[in-house]
């Protein structure tokens, strides 16, 4: 099929005409999208992309990333207007495998009259939603309910407008804003493909995954069922799916997640699109499998198929994109090839983002810049000024070769509030956290002296400062039934230091944490806290012990009780409900929170500000030890920053130490002393952050490291693009 | 059991749904009541007073025999019209309301309170226990429908008691099962994790945290409930198993009008239709606390 | 969802049911239905326990019953009996028998499917219920069937068919499930049969006679289920993985036949078990306002006659008969979506009991990519065993 | 036209005008899917259709002018409790009778005018001294199983009614008198009787004293109530229990009544017997032509019949006793005359029965049927007085009264039982209870109706627990009164009945009624009855209401239907139906 993909790209060289610059494949200008009457979520876009090339499109959640793609598919959902000034798609008048339903559609001028004339087509979408509410959020759009009848009601007369008769030259332009409910049935799956942002839940729970490849083959094609049957079980090899017959056959859900994804890859190319878009197609998976998946995007584009490449990771795009659009609040920033957008970035938020890829930050150094005070809603007393004293006295060795990053990636811009309409402080929280107030004081007070706190927090790098033992676990072992889920697991932790513990899903990470918090008895081994038995206790003995160790989850929202507020929340962590309101507001505070939070629900803060409130509660009881199980691993890359760095200057105020659990290598570097490396329930590896990062001793380690995404592994921007 | 299906948190992905959107669009929900609630609050505060002060609505005694003008259509003096005896429907109706009202709610206290037992036992309970439970649940599943009900009413004889027995015993297995399978998820729920992590003694946990949140479900299941058990009790006395006429209660009136209903039909129709203004309204409130609670 | 993230938790023992290690080899038809298989047999094996709890309850529970089975027995109209004609009855019936032995022969007699005699009917239980047994679950089917229909139609057009029209799709469904069947019945008849008179308002041989008593059985059934139907409905429709199907070009009826429905379907077969316990209790009001022969109106019958053996008799039947429908059902659930099995007991309680205690596929499904509220994917999802 | 009901249709008669008074082929799936669509034109037909046969609403048999047509199925509606047992000797209620008519025959009948007439035996002749009876048999009649009715086949039968194991009621105390029956030849049987009794044809006119074949006697009782068998000119084909009775025509019948519209077999190939106890059902079922003939018809529902062309109504009140309320004057409160005749005073019959019965039902103040020439009405007694009704109880020493205005006698309520059997009386009456136990609420009683089905009923009166009971008792002749109200009428039957609800207990009443029953003299007769009926009436044991309501509402394709002058039980021998 790279053949036939080929030839597509040579009939559009041709149709390009004489000049040198191959006519885009798709051509977007000034594209705005609104629901119902508020803000614009995509703010007059515009970008363009050329056969074989793969455009990445950048951006945090609500940037308006995931409504872009879906105005290209038309299927941007209920009540919403898309507008745009060209949304030209350069469509082969034949498709590559023809076509099962007549698909010659007749070249007609957009049946509205202002339709291609004026140069906003407005695309009414017929709500068969029950709500239409606005909602700006990514996930709000996400929703796409009925978007799907959206789409069959666009200007449900519109025929599609094509410019240039069907056939007659090799292709024909596409007017994507006219086009009637057939016609887009058309462009869906035979043209432009689309690898879905739910990666997981993105394939029919209750149908053969073969028959939904088979789906797109049956309504973009003539073939015969066996036909068909033969050619799905291609695809899933093209996309990589081993046991390709098995699998077709098979549920979703007996299928793991990288699998899934393939299998949607698999789907989205089956109808041989010229335009691939993927929605965040490696969000939510293990480093190795993102590696595995990114690659076959990568063998995709090289094989002509042009990419729209959607992600908030800019590691992932800088992976595969030829060029990259930052998305910020549904306006596209900066644009540029990759490798500048990296290297140079223009645009203050660009310069944040990147700094913000902990990837390869070592220990200690500062990821998110500071924000102007005006634009975050919880007083930030002069973080500016704090930041680089902490920055630079933090007397942490560090490898000179880093240190020219870190100057590049410190340097602090006037960035501001990246989650808009939350109240996400961008507040540097080391700077409330020195502030000496009350409930710092005393925080740091009673948890060890001051000059052992700070003497805990500088001395970790070397690990040479006097340091006591808080965590003590010896041959752990947990078996669920036959399966080790953790086998001979030993380490130790000590105050104010960090040690990570990385491995996949399924390596044992947070069984580990489980028995750390004995929440679950080893079957094996020992764990003892503060040099006291505590994993032998019983649990009424062991409460007494509770506070000295506390945790944050990956979901801090389910781990709040629905029914209370944070202040509730806060006040029971503290002392069974029964303290003051001042010590929730400085906890709050001590998190970089507005007082004013208290009152509310966790639900209805962004995810940094739950994860905020998580923490603060773990705080509460002034623990000695943290385990942080994912705890940013489903955040913004800037909100994970702060984040980061609020856990950093927290360790460093009250020299708590942490058990940091994650599956993303480059957080692991940032934040940990001391790794440990898990798989399949065995610590594979362990030792020095840096040590294992720069000399892994095991196998597994390095295919680890290898596959994790970090930035400058670009792409070559192909020649029609260079000059 | 004859707990009706609404009784599950059946898809309760709508959840997810309408939390989706994220904070905006749920504190939007949180303010707006949709119409269908309001309309059933109207409803069943109206049918509240009827039941509280059923003067206030229609002075007049129920049982009030008049004779003469027996059998006359709805009019301006008698709305619903009168009845074989000459007796206000409309009076009647209203006066009936505590009745009919007290049967569903007396039900569906009884069969939640039994749920309540059992599912708490089998949802915290060691797991033999929940075995037994859940075991004894499926038993009492195999009398479906009435049949629970019949079994009782045929030992303890027919009555407006036993009936209401009756319903409320032949809904506990379905609240029993659903408290149950919510104990379990609320058990399961990290925020009780984490509040052991916090060093919280079991008991805490369980008056803090899980009960008010099974509670949350509960007052849907109750609302839920009541109407259905409202049309059981009524289908009882109907069948002559429940409630005797002269009483007023919606369905004994209904069977009594039934032989005239080929003459005068206003006999029949009003009594039935404020069983279903009842049933319906519940319904409708607790479907839309349903969608609340998951919009949270 | 709890219970999905515990299950899709690595380290919980939830894991090891949800996901099976995705490296098995090819294997053969049974291997892979083997959790089914083992499944049913045990079920076959509850309902046996069942049917045995069943019969001994109501056993033990008639003799709760004030005054002497003997009496009851001679009880024709007003039954002076004489002592020894007491006598003669208790040694008839076993009843001068200790309680043991009364139960042993009790379910010695129930093992050859004996039932007993009808006081009232002067016939064998068993043949009372042979005779009524078919009328009736023919009235039950027919009812299910329409019932179906009906929500299926309203469900299918109120979801897609704007807002006004979800509205009055859902209360229509409330209100429908709200209508007790006795007004409903009379409605009908005054209606079809004394208004228009084009359908007989007793039953009377043939489909014709069939009509009127199960559109009354249905209307009710199909309120509950066009309420569950449509979660399924609009879950599905908004997935994730309706939007890549239509992103596929998938036409709407494409995505509405091909991935809704089926999703539609689970709680609502799950339902049956319950329905059919509603149409039981249905048919006995239903069959004795349309005089139609079955064993709703046999057990009124024999409630109100106090008719102890057939009571008895028709609930161990009516259990029987409820538990293969739920065994049934089950199955075929478990075929439509494997998953059933192996997801958490907490999320749900068996099929049919009261009506998808367990979130319906598209719900799970749908459930993953939502429950952040920031549009990431839920940890649950986020994290599988992933192994490539 | 094809009937849903009949076994086989009769296209011959598809096309006769009747045909389209209703909407009938129930059959037919286009019928069923024009239906709505033409519920227009129905409503035109129906119009058109109000020249249908003339109909006489007193004494039915429509059209008894034209000619007979055989064959088809008549689909008969009763709502009378379904029978336990088909032979009406075991019990005897009039449920039985009902359908007993239709397959068992009586040695005598009665005409119109009330006097005995020639039936199975074609003659009788009293010995002098009134101690034995000779009664003349019907020569050449078989029972529909073969067996040859003789002499025999009477001794056999009275054997039967008076063996305790057959548990009769009404037949036993009808033969109360009877020692037995001598076979003096195989065509003549002689009753011997232990005292004169003057009421022994009435008596033997009555369906519980049918006649049936020895042989089938011979088997189980079950067997025989499964499937009784008689002379009469239908045959019981087949039971389903709490559906329908299916009875074929007995094609070598030969020996109706003297008074029959015609001879040999009946017209009718089949007589479906549906029960339908929903009274509403029922009436909708006539209506939509569903079934043919419908009893226990309600007073509302006769009123909209005569509005209705296609319906005739036959009022056949039944004779005997009338309908009334008894008051059991055995125990507390209704001991004390003061007591019963406050209640009578205080209960508004009037007023229900007029509101309830549109003048279907006239009151009555006697303890015997309209229908019986020798009743005797005192209204006088059963005026509606609530301030004597309060005199009297005051007198009675039921002064105090309770919270909700109940009257109190030293801490006991003044609480009246009243168990009402729904098989036996229609709603209609029904509500006359509830009326007045609202208006004796006002006087201060508490009466707690009680509604029940029969067999319980039988009970709770077999257990003495009623004060108040309202138990339709029907018998040919004033010679009722003896049953309902001799002391020996408070001994139970072998059933366990005992007809004396009342519990009156009068030795001059039991010398007048036994003195009445003997005296062959008609005015003596009569004026001994019409004491004894005074006597009762003035002891205020008994509360007459109306006579029982017995009528049959016919489509007016039913012709030659007529009720029996004895119990007015409907017989179908000359019926026909013209479709």
């Amino acid at each position: 099929m790279s053949g036939a993909t080929g030839a597509g790209g040579g009939a559009m060289g041709s149709a390009g005409g004489p000049e040198e610059t191959a006519a885009p494949l798709l051509d977007v200008r000034e594209l705005t999208i609104r629901f119902g009457r508020s803000a614009p979520v995509v703010d007059g876009i515009s970008f363009e992309i050329a056969p074989g090339e793969c455009l990445g499109l950048v951006g945090e959640s609500g940037s308006g990333k995931s409504v872009t793609s879906r105005a290209l598919l038309g299927l941007v959902g209920a009540g919403s207007h898309v507008e745009a000034a060209l949304m030209a798609f350069a469509s082969p008048a034949e498709p590559r495998i023809r076509a099962g339903e007549d698909h010659h559609d007749r070249p007609e001028p957009a049946a509205r009259p202002g339709g291609s004339a004026s140069h906003a087509a407005e695309l009414r979408v017929s709500a068969s939603d029950t709500e239409d509410n606005p909602h700006e959020t990514e996930s709000g759009a996400d929703r796409g309910r009925g978007s799907g009848s959206g789409g069959a009601g666009l200007a449900g007369d519109a025929r599609p407008s094509t410019s240039g008769s069907a056939g007659s030259s090799g292709t024909s332009v596409l007017d994507l804003r006219g086009l009637g409910a057939r016609a887009w049935r058309q462009v869906r799956g035979g043209q432009i493909g689309y690898v879905p942002q739910a990666a997981l839940v993105g394939l029919d729970p209750l149908r053969a995954v073969g028959r939904e490849i088979d789906d797109v083959l049956r309504l973009h094609s003539r073939l015969t069922p066996a036909e068909r049957r033969a050619h799905v079980r291609e695809l899933l090899a093209t996309a990589g799916v081993p046991e390709p017959e098995l699998r077709a056959v098979q549920r979703p859900f007996e299928l793991s997640g990288g699998l899934r994804q393939r299998a949607l890859i698999a789907a989205a190319i089956a109808g041989s699109p010229s335009l691939l878009i993927a929605d965040e197609p490696t969000t939510a998976l293990d480093a190795t499998v993102q590696a595995g998946i990114l690659t076959l995007l990568e063998r995709l584009r090289d094989s002509g198929t042009a990419i729209l490449l959607i992600s908030h990771d800019l590691a992932v795009v800088s992976r595969l994109a030829n060029r990259v659009a930052v998305l910020r609040n549904g306006r596209i920033v900066e644009t540029g090839p990759t490798r500048q957008i990296l290297d140079a970035p223009q645009h203050p938020y660009t310069r944040e983002l990147v700094a913000a890829v902990p990837t390869s930050r070592p220990r200690g150094s500062l990821l998110a810049g500071s924000a102007t005070p005006a634009q975050s809603s919880s007083p930030a007393p002069t973080p500016a000024l704090m930041l680089p004293d902490r920055a630079a006295t933090s007397g942490r060795s560090q490898p000179p070769t880093r240190a020219t990053t870190r100057s590049s990636t410190t340097t602090r811009a006037p960035g501001s509030d990246r989650e808009p309409g939350s109240s996400e402080s961008a507040a540097p929280v080391p700077a409330a956290t020195r502030s000496s107030m009350p409930g710092s004081g005393d925080l740091g007070g009673r948890n060890a002296m001051p000059g052992e706190g700070t003497e805990g927090g500088a001395g970790t790098g070397t690990g040479t400062g006097t340091s006591t033992t808080v965590l003590e676990a010896t041959g752990l072992g947990k078996w669920f039934g036959a399966r080790a889920a953790v086998d001979g697991v030993s380490f130790t932790l000590e105050r104010g230091r960090t040690l990570g513990l990385v491995g996949e899903s399924g390596s044992g990470k947070t069984t580990v944490a489980r028995l750390v918090l004995a929440l679950t008895e080893p079957d094996e081994g020992e764990v003892r806290l503060l040099g006291e038995p505590w994993s032998t206790l019983h649990e009424r003995e062991r409460r007494p012990l509770r506070p000295r160790i506390g945790a944050i989850y990956q979901d801090a929202l389910s781990s709040f009780d629905p029914r209370l507020t944070v202040g509730q929340i806060l006040s029971d962590a503290k002392s069974a409900g029964r303290s003051s309101r001042t010590d929730v507001a400085d906890l709050l505070e001590r998190v970089g929170l507005a007082a004013s939070v208290a009152a509310q629900r966790p639900r209805f803060l962004s995810g940094g500000q739950q994860q905020r409130v998580a923490i603060a509660r773990a705080l509460a009881p002034r623990p000695d030890i943290l385990i942080c199980d994912e705890p940013v691993s489903s955040l913004d890359v800037s909100v994970q920053a702060r984040i980061l760095d609020l856990l950093d200057a927290l360790q460093h105020d009250l020299g708590v130490a942490y058990l940091f659990i994650t599956h993303d290598l480059g957080v692991a570097r940032h934040m940990s002393d001391d790794l440990l490396v898990m798989r399949d329930g065995h610590v594979v590896e362990s030792g020095p952050t840096e040590a294992v990062f720069a000399a892994p001793k095991e196998e597994y380690t390095r295919q680890l490291l290898a596959a994790a995404p970090r930035l400058g592994a670009y792409s070559p921007v192909p020649r029609s693009r260079l000059q | 059991m004859i707990s009706s299906p609404l009784l599950s948190e059946g898809a309760a992905s709508r959840a997810e749904l309408d939390r989706a959107p994220g904070r905006r669009r749920a504190s939007a929900r949180r303010r707006a009541l949709p119409a269908t609630v309001v309309i059933a609050l109207i409803v069943l505060a109206f049918l509240l007073v009827a039941a509280i002060w059923p003067d206030l609505i229609a002075p007049g005694d129920p049982l009030a025999i008049h004779p003469r003008d027996a059998f006359q259509p709805p009019s301006a003096q008698h709305l619903f019209g009168t009845d074989e005896s000459g007796r206000d429907i409309f009076t009647r109706v209203i006066h009936g309301t505590q009745a009919s009202l007290l049967i569903g709610v007396t039900a569906t206290a009884i069969g939640i309170g039994l749920g309540l037992v059992f599912g708490l036992l089998a949802g915290l309970g060691p797991r033999w226990v929940d075995f037994g439970t859940t075991r004894l649940l499926e038993v009492m599943f195999a009398f479906p429908g009435l049949l629970l009900a019949l079994l009782f009413i045929v030992i303890y004889g027919p009555g407006v008691v036993t009936s209401t027995i009756a319903v409320g015993l032949s809904t506990a297995p379905g609240y029993a099962r659903l408290i149950r399978s919510q104990t379990l998820q609320v058990r399961d729920a990290p925020y009780l994790e984490a509040s052991r992590v916090l060093g919280r003694s079991s008991v805490y946990r369980l008056t803090r945290h899980l009960l008010p949140n099974v509670a949350g479900t509960l007052f849907v299941l109750a609302t839920l409930g009541v109407g259905q058990s409202i049309v059981w009790a009524s289908a009882l006395s109907y069948l002559g198993l429940g409630a005797v006429p002269p009483s007023p209660e919606w369905g004994a009136m209904l069977s009594a009008g039934r032989t005239y209903i080929t003459s005068f039909w206003w006999m029949t129709f009003f009594p039935g239709l404020f069983i279903v203004l009842s049933a319906g309204a519940t319904t409708l409130l607790g479907r839309g606390l349903q969608q609340r609670k998951r919009a949270s | 969802m709890t219970g999905d993230r515990a299950s899709a938790e690595p380290g919980a023992p939830g894991s090891l049911r949800t996901a099976p290690h995705p490296f098995t080899p090819h294997p053969s038809w049974l291997s892979r239905n083997a959790p089914l298989l083992r499944w049913l047999a045990l079920r076959l094996l509850g309902v046996v326990f069942v049917l045995w709890a069943v019969s001994t309850i109501t056993f033990f529970a008639i003799r709760l019953i004030p005054g002497d089975p003997a009496q009851a027995i001679l009880g024709g109209p007003g039954s002076q009996a004489s002592a020894d004609a007491l006598a003669a009855a208790r040694a008839e019936y076993g009843l001068d028998q200790p309680l043991v032995i009364q139960y042993l022969s009790f379910l010695g007699r129930l093992g050859v499917g004996d039932l007993g005699q009808s006081y009232a009917l002067h016939q064998s239980v068993a043949s009372v219920i042979a005779d009524n047994l078919l009328s009736t679950l023919t009235l039950a089917l027919a009812a299910l069937v329409v019932a179906v229909v009906i929500a299926l139609a309203l469900a299918a057009w109120s979801t897609r068919s704007g807002r006004a029209a979800a509205a009055i799709g859902s209360t229509l469904e409330v209100v429908g499930a709200a209508v007790p069947h006795f007004w409903l019945a009379i409605l009908a008849i005054l209606l079809f049969s004394t208004t228009l008179g084009v359908l007989p308002p007793v039953s009377v041989p043939g489909p014709v006679g069939l009509v009127l008593p199960t559109l009354v059985l249905a209307i009710p059934l199909a309120g509950f289920l066009g309420q569950v139907m449509r979660e399924g409905l609009l879950d599905s429709l908004s997935s994730p993985y309706a939007l890549s199907a239509r992103a596929r070009g998938e036409s709407e009826s494409g995505v509405f036949w091909r991935h809704a429905l089926k999703a539609a379907a689970i709680p609502a077969i799950g339902l049956t078990g319950w329905a059919f316990g509603s149409l039981i209790s249905g048919a006995v009001v239903v069959e004795t306002i349309f005089a139609r022969a079955g064993l709703g109106r046999s057990l009124l019958a024999a409630v109100q006659g106090r008719d102890v053996p057939l009571v008895v008799g028709i609930v161990i039947v009516v259990a029987l008969v409820y538990m293969i429908v739920t065994t049934v059902t089950d199955l075929a659930e478990r075929i439509i979506d494997p998953r059933i099995g192996r997801r958490n007991k907490a999320s749900g309680g068996r099929a049919g009991s009261t009506g998808g205690g367990r979130p319906g596929p598209a719900s799970s499904g749908g459930r993953a990519g939502r429950s952040d509220s920031r549009g990431n994917p839920a940890p649950a999802a986020g994290r599988p065993e992933v192994t490539l | 036209m094809p009937r849903h009901t009949a076994p086989r249709s009769i296209p011959t008669t598809s096309s006769s005008p009747t045909s389209r008074n209703r909407p009938r082929n129930h059959r037919s799936p286009f019928r069923l899917a024009a239906a709505t669509a033409a519920t227009a034109a129905l409503a035109l037909l129906l119009a058109a259709c109000t020249t249908g046969p003339a109909t006489n609403g007193s004494n039915g048999s429509n059209g008894s002018t034209a000619t007979p047509v055989a064959g088809g199925t008549l689909v008969y509606a009763t709502g009378d409790a379904e029978p336990t047992c088909l032979d009406p000797h075991v019990g005897g209620n009039y449920p039985q009778a009902l359908v007993a008519t239709q397959y068992l025959e009586e040695l005598v009948s009665r005409d119109k005018s009330g006097t005995i007439i020639p039936w199975l035996a074609t003659a009788w002749k009293e010995s002098a001294d009134g101690l034995s009876w000779d009664f003349t048999l019907k020569p050449g009649v078989t029972f529909t199983d073969g067996t040859p009715f003789d002499a025999a086949a009477v001794a056999a039968n009275v054997a039967h009614l008076q063996n305790p194991a057959t548990g009769s009621s009404t037949g036993y105390l009808a033969l109360g008198k009877v020692t037995g029956v001598e076979v003096v030849d195989a065509r003549t049987a002689r009753f011997t009787l232990s005292a004169p009794d003057t009421t022994l044809l009435d008596s033997l006119s009555q369906p519980w004293l049918a006649m049936e074949s020895p042989t089938a006697l011979a088997r189980s009782q079950a067997d025989n109530c499964k499937s009784p068998v008689g002379t009469g000119p239908f045959i019981v084909k087949q039971w389903n229990k709490q559906q329908s009775i299916t009875l074929v025509r007995n094609d070598n019948y030969n020996s109706p009544p003297a008074d029959a519209a015609h001879t040999g077999p009946a017209y009718l190939d089949s007589i479906e017997w549906r029960f339908l106890p929903d009274s509403a059902s029922r009436y909708a079922a006539l209506q939509a032509g569903t079934v043919d003939v419908i009893d226990n018809v309600q007073p509302d529902t006769i009123i909209q019949a005569q509005k209705n062309p296609a319906l005739t109504y036959l009022n056949a009140p039944r004779p005997g006793a009338s309908n009334r309320i008894e008051l059991n004057s055995s125990k507390a409160p209704f001991d004390d005359a003061n007591v019963r005749e406050a209640f009578i005073r205080s209960a508004d019959v009037d007023d229900a029965v007029s509101s309830l019965f549109f003048g279907t039902a006239q009151r009555s103040y006697s303890p015997l049927s309209s229908a019986e020439p020798l009743a005797y009405s005192e209204p006088s007694d059963f005026t509606y007085d609530q301030a004597a009704a309060a005199k009297l109880l005051d007198a009675a020493g039921w002064t105090d009264r309770t919270p909700d205005g109940y009257r109190e006698k030293n801490g006991q309520v003044l609480e009246l039982t009243f168990p009402v059997s729904t098989n036996q009386s229609i709603p209609a009456e029904q509500s006359v209870f509830e009326q007045i136990q609202a208006t004796a609420k006002q006087a201060g009683f508490k009466i707690d109706l009680q509604p029940m089905d029969l067999s319980s009923w039988y009970a709770a009166l077999a257990a003495d627990q009623y004060n108040l009971v309202d138990a339709p008792y029907t018998k040919v002749g004033p010679d009722v009164l003896r049953i309902l109200y001799d002391s020996a009428g408070t001994v139970p039957a072998p059933s366990g009945y005992f007809a004396n609800l009342s519990q009156l207990k009068n030795p001059s009443l039991d010398a007048l009624l036994e003195t009445a029953a003997a005296t062959s003299d008609e005015t003596q007769r009569a004026s001994l009855y019409q004491q004894a009926q005074k006597l009762i009436l003035d002891g205020f044991y008994i509360l007459p209401l109306y006579d029982q309501q017995n009528g049959y509402l016919e489509q007016s394709v039913v012709h030659g239907l007529r009720a029996m002058p004895t119990v007015s039980t409907p017989t179908m021998y000359d019926a026909w139906v013209q479709r």
